[in-house]
């Protein structure tokens, strides 16, 4: 196990640190926000991004990529999660990229993954039918005709979906509505006829959309890995999403301790410093033992998709789990402390909440996390 | 018994005769409420008729005294009114914080003049009120205010700054701390009231978390306040303060027990839960989600039962006892958490902001959520609710 | 409702404070089990609570009780709870008094009811026969064997099991193991042949007992209300015990309360009172919220019994389940905020601790009644 | 490495010819322990065997120098000893307060003529000691100790109250905190070293809410004590006990991993709620519970990663890290939380003190139960660990 970050890795952390502090603080998310932007994220920034290596961080120099593992994608995300910063490295990068390189062939692998470490290409996953994750809760059919299918159904929540030039689609080509098996996932043009694609405007700013695909046609050439396989491919792409998200989340946590630990030093009511009433040193100390906790846990996460621990499911759970808790508590006591300016847009903290929220709800939430992490372990 | 009971039926009749029709709907918005004030507009004629008649009777402000032009009714009257208002679904003629706010410190505090001045035009709805206490420095510690208020001889000048004053930029009037003595804390401050049309005084609305929002920022810039709208002592508002927090700190408590925004539409936090999360052999499908909706039910009916206790302690003779120290900070902090619930119920249906995907209930519930984060922060914190149970109603030494 | 003590309840409770902190000191329970007590409670203490008509307190005066009815019944509990006094309140008149008044014919109401108010008849019900409270879940079997009935089975946790002058025993003569139907309630002599009664020493110091039932023969003469239909007799009563334990249990939360907030008051450390503390006096300020809910919650389910409101099953859950946390939680904060000496046998604190977890645990506990409490909703 | 594989294989080979059979079963009772000192007895003659063995070697204590009678092995040695004695599953030959707590402190502090005395004692098992630090009246604040030490020219002179002195009734000698400044705090306290048959000491066990204890309050009336049993300088006793309360803390903090009637005995967690409760389809019947322990457990795993972490970090030389100020808090706090989901799960089971109608597994988690109860207590309490994370770590003001 690595809990320590390596040299290499540690220089990755200091330039991620830098490039979204200086180029993508939350002012940035504020701009997308008021002027109503259409993309919702900065393609430009996007850009650097890319040639920073990080939208390539996961996949191999062959395609085009860094190569930096799980562990350096964690690093760029935590950072991420300091600044809020909107990008397409949940939807492009940790589940369309990872679903490809898992499942795709030869032929996706080269048209796909390097465009994506380009930067060049955008994608979205268009995985859930309800309001709360559920991989498997699939009814969207996609119906054999001749060499061809035929998909027909509506999915929503779908990161990026608006933006995406390429999207990959959860449907049923055998069983019923909650088995495992039976589900196929297929890459579809967005632009096919029959594909409507409608953007949601959600509390955190980030992009989602609902789709609702009606008799759409797609080619057997895109069907990505095995027909009615794709749940256990499904389930190692959310796997790295989960971890993603909680490192994103790592760093969240840590910016609304920070900012709230540098508020109590300097906001003075009763002639004090408030910073200086027991009670609140109390909550802050036990926050402060909660996110270390996390640390730990998400870095052991992450080293375990990187050493391709057989545990990855088990510690993905705990990962969300706790990091969607902590994100959730660090924020409200975070507001709270902040006292009425925090109550206000001009303050970062109610930022902060909004994405926490949404990042929780993302594929699973403590409670999704912790029935499944029991059933993992068989009780 | 029988006088009340002749009350009831000439109400009755009044009410039948003179509410409008379209007054005994239940409004469809927020901005349906009638403020009245000087600028008010009526996008429904009725509104301002029903205005009007209420005011005649002083039945905007029913137990104040008829020589103010209030209702002159006792206690029992009014109780009745309000049932036989409810009756007929009837909705409010008025509001205002002159008459939940200012009235009632006036009443107690003002001298006779004052009383006539204001009053009047409190109930016929002709001035609306804003209170200007927060300020940035001064939030939990309110006695710590800044704004400057100088004797001038024939007026005085008032310099500073006013948060959270609530739809200061639509108010006429305002009433106001000020401090009146640098040398000393709570016994420096005074109880002023100004118009808000004088020169130097501007108000901007605060952009909350929540959205748009009917708090401003407030700024005083030299300005010129007759002596004559002093209140009380010089020195001695903080007395007038205190008695008004009081009351305010109460109508937020009662939040604890549910209303506007609680998810309401969506038939509570069970119903939610079977839709947003199905069900299996009748019950929520989520078993942790389940328990905690049963700790939020049980939590919530045990506040009910107390602030009800309380009521009847008071009925009793029994003062309002210890248990009602606790209503706001245990009010706003069950509030919140049952926000908190609603939005683990509503998964990402509950993550909206605004536009397509969403339906107005679950929109409403997401801007309350955000909303109900102030509630524990506003007429004193939790934090400032718990200090208070520590020391005087427990003892506790600083 | 009446949340708000009559003067005649207002005197009653009186009385009770001044017999239990005079006559039944925390140092009763003490002696008790320092000298091995073979009762494990004090046989003239409880003459004593007869003669004060505590034992008679929801018999009707047509039987020699006092007739106060359950609120009554509720302020003695409660005091009681704030002393540790040991006594057959709950055993012999919450629950046995209670199945007679509610499924007795006129014979054996005549036979039992005038001796229990008198405190001449000690009563246990064998009722559970796991480690968590289940009403339904009984296997012991009531055989018809011509007029008779011959029962086999094994009870556990029943409370003054030992120095029972009779027993309530809930037995199956019809269904299955988990089925509500076919339990039905016979009251059996303990001296019968084939009942083997062992005390267990509980951590609280009260009394409970395993009792096995070999073949026992019992005639018919001795069904408690009607055969197969015990289970609506069982709940009435089982309701009655836990608003009972939760009036108990609030004396006793109280109690904790008062002496915790009495040392914080006197105890120096860092050259102040320890109460001084923000951090302890948040706390204990969360705790007093809780515990005036907690009055609230057992007043008006005392209430629901007296006014015969249908919605008892409902605060009894209610409070049951209120009171079993909150003594759990104080008795923890007590504990913890008492330091090292609440570690002492000398300190009371554990006393209650121990306590608080037995009553918790007895009829139910938070997880049974929230989950108890959902299905009555409907959800 | 070729010298640490000889060294394992000469290791393995000794232990093989000199470790008696029944000292490498699993001990049946905590009374098998084995703690040396003037009165020990031994049941068992394998046990003072084994004993005698080891501390031949110095290895009851195996990094000590080999001048004072320890085994004077490296790190990497002494890893391949324990590795070896936990391979044979051998029992502890000696447990010692001498070696945990004093020994480390005298070779750090203590005078050559000190340790050259004590050393050696306590590597064979000759001398048991006890630690003489909180009082009655100074708990938390340890600082506020008041065990009065006069310097009466040839001797010292003790008087005062000890207690939480473990063992103090089965001791040979005390290492004990005392005043020696009594206008100072920190700064008035020395670190003595006494004879526990010395007039005037005596032991008494306290009773505690979980049973019979190791505990004891002590009194000293009038105790003489030789100059040269002061270890460092007079007055700067608090520099060691700060060491020595460090390490104990440590100690502590390995309880959140579990241990000890931990509820082992009965198959972890969630073994344990199939058994009391019943399973359904494979899961534990009670999908709260099951909600609980799933919580526990990740918690859990949580906090043995952050020790590991740390413990990473210190091998890669980033130092214990931020981090470590949280594990006696957090070890503790998780260890009673177990407790209380173990009594949860076993419900009236979990409930016995003694006797019939429980096995020994149930009564040993019952009383471990209470037992846990002190763990945010000793060592400092919790709010004491708090207030240390908030002024050092966080940089929060007084």
């Amino acid at each position: 196990m690595a809990l320590v970050l390596t040299e290499e890795q540690q220089l990755l952390r200091d330039t991620a640190t830098q490039f979204f502090q200086e180029r993508v603080p939350v002012a940035n998310l504020r701009k997308l926000r008021d002027t109503k932007d259409a993309d919702g994220f900065d393609r430009a920034v996007w850009k650097e991004m890319a040639d920073l290596g990080f939208a390539g961080i996961m996949i191999s120099e062959k395609y085009g990529g860094t190569d930096f593992g799980p562990v350096g994608l964690g690093l760029v995300l935590e950072q991420s999660g300091r600044t809020l910063a909107a990008s397409p490295l949940v939807s492009t990068v940790l589940l369309c990229g990872s679903a490809v390189q898992l499942a795709g062939n030869a032929t996706q692998r080269q048209e796909i993954l390097p465009a994506i470490a380009a930067g060049e290409r955008i994608m979205a996953l268009a995985l859930e039918e309800g309001p709360h994750h559920n991989p498997t809760r699939i009814a969207t059919r996609a119906t054999a005709d001749g060499q061809a299918f035929r998909i027909s159904g509506k999915k929503t929540f779908v990161l990026d979906g608006h933006v995406a030039g390429q999207l990959i689609v959860a449907a049923r080509t055998g069983g019923n509505d909650n088995d495992r098996t039976g589900i196929t996932l297929f890459l579809v043009d967005p632009k096919a006829e029959g594909v409507k694609i409608t953007r949601t405007l959600m509390v955190d700013n980030r992009n989602a959309a609902d789709i609702a695909f009606d008799n759409v046609a797609v080619p057997s050439t895109a069907v990505l890995g095995s027909i009615d396989g794709g749940i256990d491919v499904l389930e190692q792409v959310l796997d790295i999403a989960r971890i993603g998200l909680s490192a994103e989340m790592l760093g969240l946590v840590q910016e609304v301790f920070d900012t709230t630990l540098a508020y109590l030093k300097e906001r003075k009511q009763f002639g004090k410093v408030i910073g200086s009433f027991q009670a609140l040193q109390h909550r802050m100390a036990v926050l402060f033992a909660e996110i270390e906790l996390s640390r730990s846990v998400v870095l052991d996460a992450l080293s375990a998709i990187e050493a391709r621990r057989n545990d990855v499911p088990l510690v993905a759970s705990l990962a969300k789990a706790r990091l969607s808790d902590i994100a959730t508590l660090m924020t409200n006591e975070g507001l709270q402390m902040h006292g009425g300016m925090g109550m206000t847009d001009q303050f970062d903290v109610g930022l902060f909440m909004k994405r926490a929220r949404v990042a929780a709800a993302s594929f699973g939430d403590g409670n999704f996390h912790r029935d499944r992490y029991a059933s993992l372990e068989g009780y | 018994m029988d006088a009340l009971e002749k009350f009831r039926q000439e109400t009755r009749t009044w009410l039948e005769a003179n509410c409008p029709p379209s007054m005994r709907t239940p409004m469809t918005s927020e901005d349906e409420t009638v403020w009245g004030g000087r600028n008010a507009k009526y996008e429904n004629p009725e509104a301002k008729l029903w205005l009007d008649r209420m005011a005649e009777r002083g039945w905007t402000a029913p137990t104040w005294p008829a020589a103010y032009g209030g209702g002159g009714l006792s206690k029992d009257e009014n109780q009745i009114l309000q049932q036989e208002l409810r009756r007929i679904k009837a909705r409010p003629a008025l509001s205002s914080f002159g008459i939940w706010m200012l009235g009632p410190a006036l009443l107690e505090f003002a001298n006779e003049e004052q009383k006539k001045e204001h009053l009047p035009k409190i109930v016929r709805g002709e001035i609306r009120w804003c209170q200007g206490y927060s300020e940035p420095g001064a939030g939990s510690d309110l006695a710590g205010l800044q704004t400057k208020c100088e004797d001038k001889g024939d007026h005085y000048l008032v310099n500073g700054q006013k948060i959270w004053t609530s739809y200061a930029d639509k108010a006429d009037w305002i009433f106001c701390l000020v401090r009146t003595d640098a040398t000393k804390k709570h016994d420096g401050i005074s109880f002023l009231l100004f118009d808000m049309a004088t020169p130097g005084v501007e108000a901007r609305p605060i952009s909350m978390i929540s959205g748009a929002s009917p708090f401003c920022e407030t700024f005083f810039t030299d300005v010129k306040v007759p002596k004559g709208n002093l209140v009380g002592e010089l020195n001695k508002g903080w007395t007038i303060a205190k008695r008004l927090l009081q009351h305010e700190r109460e109508m937020i408590s009662g939040m604890g027990l549910g209303g506007a925004g609680s998810g309401a539409g969506l038939g509570g936090l069970e119903q939610a839960a079977k839709d947003y999360y199905g069900e299996q052999n009748g019950r929520v499908a989520s078993p942790s989600l389940r328990d905690h909706i049963t700790r939020q039910k049980m939590d919530g009916k045990a506040f009910a039962l107390t602030m009800q206790r309380s009521a009847e302690e008071a009925k009793a003779g029994q003062g309002p006892g210890a248990a009602s120290s606790i209503f706001k900070y245990y009010g706003t902090e069950l509030n919140k958490r049952r926000f908190e619930l609603l939005l683990e119920i509503m998964g990402t249906k509950g993550l909206g902001w605004e536009g397509e995907g969403f339906t107005g209930d679950e929109i409403t519930v997401t801007r309350s959520w955000l909303r109900s984060k102030g509630n524990s922060i506003e007429g004193g914190t939790s934090e400032v609710q718990l200090n208070v149970v520590s020391k005087r109603v427990l003892g506790l030494p600083d």
